[in-house]
């Protein structure tokens, strides 16, 4: 297989963009990553979406926007893998340009969560679930998320707001990430005072639904330009993994299966070990998808992840987590959540994370999921020189 | 509509039609044509009894569409006495607050008002408190 | 880039599949795939799928497939092109694998079209079109295809009843297909009887919609039982191609470029010349699609296609199409025809085509398109021996 | 619902505004920020004269969800005189026969009733016959 480098990026700022269309908000993504590829013009078009159909009644997503952007017949699909599709559109990129079929492609995340309300956007995320023996008797994706909180106090004994750290971290970091939707920190006060959704589930255990996207150019490594304006960044590692849809289906609900199996596999990849990992980006959703991440991909003892988590997994610590706001606080924008994960890992690899920025960042892990690691994506990315981002 | 949809799946709805694999005993709900312990084909019908424990349960406030009607509604992971586990709202809880472990059985209730269809219902399968004896 | 092959292939019946659900008809489809591969296990799953979400509130689909059919945490995607998408699932796989990232894929196309009725599977069609600026005033693919008509005649002359030899042929061919909906040749007299959709489109112009699944399994040459119970067949070219999503954004609506670029490209690949094509399968969601995509390819000039074709174009003609009955007679199963497609070809390359059989048969070429080619994919598929099917 | 959407392009179809390309002078209608003719940025609004001629046209009787009280009726495929084409329905033909060439001009009528939104309608464009003179 061949190197596979990102050579540009490209996002909007994440919002409920009432104003903006699907192929306004990609192409500006699309815009600037192509605006740092140095004139490589993209050879295939990913499209990762999976509400355009139910929500903005767009299908062939993919086909529309490589026109809407002047493409010129270029190929082009829309990849879905739920809330993952992002990744999953990085990851199919990933292999054409590997195969040797492609040198480049472009791949945008893209989603409209606001094109309809509430009760239809609930609609729209109850098809991630086993329609018929989870939707139909009025599961959600929060009420769902729930059970995994009670489940995870109940087995581990551990307290209310074991939770809260990731949420409080989220918010932090989101303070310095230009494009989040949420730029303020909150205190332990907000989060014990914050409204119910699910019980226990409350709104600062779940992201806020909006409208954004997010592109990534890849190349091959004998494309790469000589001079290209951003320093560009290996992609090192990339597996996927599913497990049952339906969470009843589970052996165990907290064991998150598929995410230690494609972190594994995408580190193996790598030929890295979990100790050279210098930031982590994980699938926070619900936040308590973040301490079920982190016990299965073995970055903490079962039942531990919350224990002086801020203080772990801060900007400081030993693992750096979520280092630019996570889905809490820059928002989940579907299926361009995966992508914006990629962003902003780009940030920290290229030294651009500003005052998030992690010193010396090599190796930075990202993984998507759909639904609680039903569908689990991991890539392993790398600075693009030993002396690494300052 | 999805009146096709819903018929199909009348007989797990109304009466927990799962399937027992011939090869290991499984019992297997919802149905799958592969036994996901042994991986042999099962397809053999078996009822299941519908007497079960509640292993999490939560509230629903944000229903979605075609749901709104019953919200708040408490919507939980039960495991059957058989050994699967499935998906299904709690009723008739009365002033009963329901917690991890809790003994419930299996009813026929309205689910929802198929969109589109005026006077068209949903029925299927809710759990409701028993005692622990029943 | 390594050779791919074909070492399974699956598929259930044409129909209206009332009392079958999406997971029910892609399992058979995928077991008959598996029962060929001598014991091969897939490393992921490629699905193609439109309208899982809007008919049948499923996404998530390529996760619940997996699941059901026991393959324990493989990787799974599901992948839309519009009516191309079990094309493009075929492709991805193709390309995981061709990559060295996988050594075997199972692709299954799947659609229940008849989940819902009448103006509720139109409103799914019509996601297929640009939502602000087609579908939203009132167009349908099938209007859509009548304009085509209307321009064919208009420019080249063509008499009233241009379209019919290509749904003759279609069904005099679908008589041999054992999967096909609808099993009996029709006369002229039928052809010209026919309802109207869209004036001057009628039902025989249009392949009916239905539900089925189809799977292929792929592996890497290297990977080849010995003792495979199935004749392999070789992925020996595969491209795609994109053009405007709307046809009024079309320079010219009845040059079907994407067509011809994908068809070019592949062959290119596989290093044959058009006239090395034994059979073609265009894909004839719409009849008029036929002539436009022959005379693109360079099968036909312009204008001519329809022209003495059924003695040009049948099972003993110079180039011998829609083999099986095509869409017109074997039905329409949504994203699951791109995969039909491919097993019909698969069936000519082993020799099982029974009374369809084209003699000799060394290289098929099978296109699927997303609307009227806005998108296309063309797989060139070879006989695996020289002395090829008799 | 879908009202985001229907309000976000409601000046396209209302008024038929679109782009004319700054670098090469293309006029361009449905809007897209890339010129198609020189790939430049094309942001510029410009207001189409909303005169026009029939490339192609259809009848629909088999029509979408939400889309049933209309039907049948004409759809066509329309170049308006600044050379961009659009799809869009033909209205107020009377007793006269649509033809290849037709000359047609725009007028906001009803499209359709917004699902699930009682009373909510959206307006757009349609073409009328016209007059080649006018
Ligand atoms: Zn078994
Ligand atoms: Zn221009």
């Amino acid at each position: 297989m061949r190197e596979v480098w990102i050579v540009g990026i490209g996002a909007t700022p994440v919002r409920e963009h009432w104003d903006r269309s699907l192929r306004d908000l990609a192409w500006e993504a699309m815009e600037k990553a192509l605006n740092e590829a140095a004139g490589l013009r993209p050879q295939a078009l990913f499209v990762g979406n999976m509400f355009g159909p139910l929500l903005s009644r767009q299908a062939h997503l993919a086909t529309l926007l490589a026109d809407y952007a002047g493409f010129a017949g270029i190929e082009a699909v829309t990849v879905e893998a739920a809330s993952a599709s992002g990744a999953a559109a990085l990851r199919q990129a990933y292999l054409a340009v590997a195969s040797g079929a492609l040198d480049t492609a472009l791949v945008v995340g893209v989603e409209k969560m606001t094109d309809k309300v509430g009760t239809e956007v609930e609609w729209a995320m109850s098809t991630l679930l086993d329609a018929d023996y989870e939707a139909e008797p009025g599961l959600t994706p929060a009420a769902q998320a729930a059970w995994l909180m009670q489940l995870y106090r109940e087995r581990y004994d551990a307290p209310e707001d074991a939770f809260m750290p990731f949420a409080l971290l989220a918010h932090q970091h989101g303070v310095g990430n230009p494009y989040a939707m949420f730029r303020r920190a909150i205190g332990e006060k907000h989060y014990r005072g914050a409204s119910v959704v699910s019980p226990p589930l409350t709104i600062f255990d779940m992201a806020p639904y909006a409208d954004g996207a997010a592109a990534v150019f890849l190349a091959a490594r004998d494309l790469l330009p000589p001079q290209l304006p951003q320093r560009p960044v290996r992609i090192a590692g990339s597996a996927a993994a599913t497990d049952t849809l339906a969470l009843h289906d589970r052996q165990d609900p907290l064991a998150f299966e598929a995410a230690r199996a494609s972190f594994a596999r995408a580190l193996q990849q790598a030929g890295i070990a979990r100790e050279d990992v210098d930031f982590f980006e994980p699938f926070d959703l619900f936040a308590v998808y973040v301490p079920l991440t982190l016990e299965a991909v073995g970055f903490a003892a079962p039942g531990t992840a919350w224990e002086d988590a801020r203080h772990r997994f801060g900007l400081d610590g030993h693992l750096p987590i979520l280092t630019l706001g996570g889905q809490k606080a820059r928002g989940f924008p579907g299926a361009a959540s995966g992508v914006y994960q990629v962003v902003e890992a780009v940030w920290q690899l290229r030294g651009q994370a500003g005052d998030n920025q992690i010193p010396q960042a090599r190796w930075g892990v990202v993984q998507a999921l759909g639904g609680p690691a039903s569908t689990a994506f991991t890539h392993v990315l790398a600075a693009a020189s030993p002396e690494a981002a300052t | 509509m999805e009146l096709a949809r819903l018929w199909r799946s009348k007989k797990q709805r109304y009466t927990l039609q799962g399937e027992v694999c011939p090869n290991c005993q499984a019992k297997i709900f919802p149905p799958r044509d592969v036994c996901p312990v042994c991986k042999e084909e099962a397809r053999t019908e078996f009822t299941f009894s519908g007497r079960g424990k509640v292993v999490a349960f939560t509230t629903v406030t944000q229903p979605p569409h075609g749901y709104e009607g019953q919200a708040p509604y408490v919507v939980a992971l039960i495991e059957l006495e058989e050994g699967p586990r499935l998906t299904a709202q709690l009723t008739d809880l009365g002033q009963e607050e329901p917690y991890i472990g809790m003994p419930v059985e299996m009813v026929t209730r309205k689910l929802r008002a198929v969109e589109g269809k005026r006077g068209i219902l949903v029925y299927g399968y809710k759990f409701r408190p028993r005692l622990p004896w029943r």
